[in-house]
């Protein structure tokens, strides 16, 4: 029987598929599709220190096998994500992982304290990447002793594993990833979503309020895929990966560029059953490229 | 409760400007929608559904009517598309319109170009309840007026049209004085037409329906937010929308 | 009626649309489809010191709404480009612009100065963002010094315009886009390609042989857009758009986020003639969306 | 001259495992194309076309017969079409096979999987030249195996299969001796194939059709190139080949 299942730091993964951060919210929705359990792992959609509301409509825009995003990190604020979302995931036999973000390093470090409070949630994702957060998040993203200092100060604050997630917006990735790898993550994730733009012809104007915004789906693989397949080779924390996974074949993909485990973001929305569609498909496509496991795969395309 | 449902698509036709009707055949979706609730559709080679409303169903034959406008490569590809071929959808999506049964009154119903068709299916059902309708309708211009005979079968009906080609001329907002006494009114069109019927109608019961550009349509991403008057919260066309009570968000 | 003429350094362009460097070759194969006087410029392959016989093949794959390519460089050597090539082009009623690379400094200078012999070119293209030259291309553009450093270097030995074509694998493109400037740039060049990978699964092994190809096609528009966007207001020389582009309302994208004239590459493989119909479909676009002329609609969607 | 045309699909059927035989019509290419020549496939949603090689023409009737298998995205999209529907190609592209008028002479084809199709046009043309045909066609199983009757109204023909479960067992190599005396060889198919027969008949005059990943089909991007034997030069397949000589190039 193939073997799905993989151990990351704080996670006993079933399988290594789980919807990713902010296309996923806190699971109520797609529970009516399908029962979350047979998801190998949640990640929770952005957590800051209070309630935000988020930027300004249009929030999403089409782009040629993509989308662009800026809903600027909507959320009811850590407190009542503990409360109230974490409890209903909690019902699910699934890993939970809760993705941390702020402006400031204080709020970073607000949100990552705070889930110490329950024993529901699994691994910490910190996402120092998201660029549509003005007021520093994207700084954090992007030098690495910033990233080095937040990812320091989260793994302090917290008794969780950290999985810190990468922005592809940088000249040199792997120095991100050295540079939080030495200060302490436990994983990392990636890649966060490229910043791009739309002009809207008839208005003249940027499509997304915001202007600029997270470009997301198939079109964003290619990079996904090279920045990976990089950091595996000079890091030795696992890797969670993500960017235009649509089906059991790009599973394999990441696998083979070094991701141990793979997050699903943009497709569930032209597909809700995309998550455990790829879960049933996953064990015959390990099989017919001479898979026996999920573990047998990883980083076996670095050459 | 939304499903994933494919759908057989059984006739289409230009029936206006740049205008398709379609209908397609789907027993879960015919039996349990309600006006004023929308499909997401998916389009081939589209990263993203496309939410169009439900513009009709007749539930012995478990057909749907969808009515759109073609502007972009979404509705274009879905406008080729031909009887016995079928569709991914998402559906029923939404809160529709509510609708206060108890007495028997007079209802307006305000439609704007493509924010037409939810009206349609909306005024039926009414109808069928015995209440009495009077539609305004407003379009560009002539070549895109539709379904002026299926209203007049419900009730008075005025045509709108910009450029006066058609019918009265102007904005809806200019017949509604035409219109008379009614109870209370629902509407489905531009942001702007909304903006300028929920002023004048301010003291009117009335429910309005949006648009916004969407990603997951089910209520997962947060893409499709509207902010209410209450203080500072949001709330999401696709699941708490898209049919508002006038007063309760901000345009 | 509608003015597609742009004024730019060295081009008098009677509309803004060219083909791109490395996906026209020296346009021999595409006069066989057209009539290359209808361009508005065309952009040769690069040129380096000496013959460069490239990569191994394969070397381009495909992606969801774009293609990775790692071609190399192959081309006959700067010399044989002025004998052969560039008298062919010289036909032809559109202005030329030669596409410099190289591995050193020393090389770029001296590609650049092998150009002062021929009057047949109007401008240079300095390729200091070419992903596929291990030497040290990627150096050049990725580091603000070392791409102000190569440009210096090649005004100082040409007497044609400079337009620098930056890579969009960057953490900041506005810093670069400034150091080039300041160092005598006559323009810029946006986007070359973003770095990616596929992995080839029946192989399991990337499918470039190069392993890492440059990502262009629709795909990258959305980032192309938010680079020139974010560029244009930070200098002002010029810009040549490109990325992505396939069709007339594409180009008034990049018009609109700033570009001045735009370079058509990938699209070129799926319909030879996409630029002559981009060219007669374009005045009616413009009009479409209110403008008379090309220079009317530059920079009209920054706010 | 290489031209962008329309092909009307006049016929689709599938002929073996995962092989798909489709007769469009053109006239340009009908009239023009020679044994060997490809023509560069459009096809809807993907970036880049697929290179497929004509099989036959009828210039009568002027159609093209294409043989493809599918490996992918692209030649399963191309295995939904119907005939009335149509397809753009760049075409006819790259040479073809070089043909000796002259003397009489007889002539061994071997082709490898969906390397055969070539051939089929070629053995044709041959045939009518009055040249003698021997064809040895490698196939992976017996599901996989096609022509082997048009092949045999050309002249002799050996059918390998990889398992052995039809004609021959083993490789198209594993054939060549039974084959007999021939004066000059044609082959296509996978390189490694290729390779043990240009090994193998070094002595033969003889040409192989090529393949590689293309990006534009017509020789400008460089895509496709493959080493020459004389010193260090590259030939592009697109538009040098996909057919060489048998010692042209180096596998
Ligand atoms: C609840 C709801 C019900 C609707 N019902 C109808 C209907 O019955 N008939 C009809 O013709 N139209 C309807 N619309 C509008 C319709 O969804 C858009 O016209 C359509 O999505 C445009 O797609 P496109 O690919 O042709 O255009 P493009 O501009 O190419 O689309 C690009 C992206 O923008 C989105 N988009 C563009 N315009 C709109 C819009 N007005 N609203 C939401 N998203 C948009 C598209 O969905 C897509 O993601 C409805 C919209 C909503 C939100
Ligand atoms: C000159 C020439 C003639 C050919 N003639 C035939 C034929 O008659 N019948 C037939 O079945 N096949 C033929 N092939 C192979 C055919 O082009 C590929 O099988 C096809 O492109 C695969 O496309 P896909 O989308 O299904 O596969 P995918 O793997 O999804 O394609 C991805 C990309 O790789 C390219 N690619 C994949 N495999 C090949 C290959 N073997 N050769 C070149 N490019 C490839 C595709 O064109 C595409 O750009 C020929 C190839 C060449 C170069
Ligand atoms: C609508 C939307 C919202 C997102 N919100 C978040 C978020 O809150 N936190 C985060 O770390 N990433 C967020 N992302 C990024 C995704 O988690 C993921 O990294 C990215 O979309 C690439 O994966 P995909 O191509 O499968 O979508 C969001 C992406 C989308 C499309
Ligand atoms: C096959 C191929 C070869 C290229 N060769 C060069 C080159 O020699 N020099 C260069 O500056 N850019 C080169 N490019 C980059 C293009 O000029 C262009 O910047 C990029 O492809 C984005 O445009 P597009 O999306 O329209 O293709 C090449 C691109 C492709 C696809
Ligand atoms: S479209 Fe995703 S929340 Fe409404
Ligand atoms: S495919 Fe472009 S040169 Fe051959």
């Amino acid at each position: 029987m193939t073997n799905l299942a993989i151990n990351l730091p704080g996670l006993e993964l079933k399988n290594p598929i789980m919807p990713a951060s902010g296309c996923f919210a806190f699971g109520r929705e797609y529970s009516e599709f399908y029962d979350l359990s047979k998801l190998g792992a949640v990640i929770m959609k952005a957590a800051t220190g209070t309630e935000r509301f988020g930027n300004p409509t249009p929030r999403v825009a089409e782009t040629a096998s993509g989308m662009l995003n800026a809903i600027g990190l909507q959320n009811p604020g850590v407190e009542k994500i503990i409360e109230k979302e974490v409890p209903f995931l909690g019902q699910y036999d699934t890993s939970i992982i809760a993705n941390v973000a702020g402006s400031t390093l204080e709020e970073y470090e607000k949100v990552a304290a705070a889930f110490n409070q329950t024993d529901q949630v699994h691994a910490l994702e910190l996402n120092i990447s998201c660029p549509n957060v003005k007021e520093g998040g994207i700084q954090f993203g992007t030098d690495p002793s910033m990233a080095a200092k937040v990812t320091e100060t989260v793994k302090n604050a917290s008794q969780l594993p950290v999985y810190v997630k990468l922005s592809p917006n940088v000249t040199n990735i792997v120095e991100m990833a050295k540079a939080v790898e030495l200060a302490g993550a436990d994983g990392l994730s990636m890649i966060n979503t490229i910043t791009g733009m739309q002009i809207h012809l008839p208005t003249k104007k940027p499509l997304i309020a915001n202007k600029t915004g997270g470009l997301s789906g198939p079109a964003i693989k290619p990079v996904a895929i090279r920045m990976i397949y990089e950091v595996k080779q000079h890091v030795s924390i696992p890797i969670i990966g993500m960017g235009g996974i649509s089906n059991a074949e790009d599973v394999l993909e990441f696998l083979l560029a070094g991701a141990s485990a793979v997050a699903v973001g943009t497709a569930n929305f032209s597909n809700p059953f995309v998550c455990p569609e790829i879960i049933d498909a996953l064990p015959e496509t390990l099989n017919r490229y001479g898979f026996d496991s999920v573990e047998d795969a990883i980083g076996k395309g670095i050459m | 409760m939304i499903k994933k449902e494919t759908m057989l698509i059984k006739f289409v036709e230009q029936i206006a400007l740049d205008t398709i009707e379609m209908v397609v055949e789907n027993a879960y979706i015919s039996k349990t929608a309600i006006p004023g609730q929308f499909l997401h559709v998916a389009v081939d080679g589209q990263t993203l559904r496309r939410p169009i409303s439900i513009a009709d169903i007749n539930r012995e034959k478990e057909t749907i009517t969808l009515l759109f406008k073609i502007v972009g490569s979404g509705t274009a590809k879905l406008a080729t598309l031909k009887p016995g071929m079928s569709m991914d959808v998402l559906g029923p999506s939404g809160n529709g319109f509510q609708i206060v049964d108890k007495e028997p009154s007079t209802i307006l119903l305000i439609g704007g170009g493509i924010g037409v068709p939810p009206l349609y299916y909306l005024g039926k059902t009414l109808a069928e309840k015995n209440k009495e309708i009077i539609s305004i309708l407003g379009f560009q211009t002539e070549k895109s007026v539709f379904y002026e005979e299926k209203f007049s079968s419900l009730g008075r009906t005025y045509i709108v049209t910009n450029d006066g080609s058609y019918g009265e001329t102007g904005f809806v907002t200019d017949v509604i004085e035409k219109a008379g006494q009614f109870d209370r009114y629902y509407s489905c069109g531009p942001v702007p037409m909304l903006k300028a019927i929920t002023a004048k109608l301010v003291d009117k019961p009335g429910m309005i329906s949006l648009e916004e550009r969407m990603g997951c349509g089910v209520g997962a991403c947060m893409a499709c937010v509207i902010p209410t008057d209450s203080n500072g919260g949001y709330k999401k066309i696709c699941s708490d929308g898209p049919v508002f009570h006038a007063q309760e968000v901000s345009l």
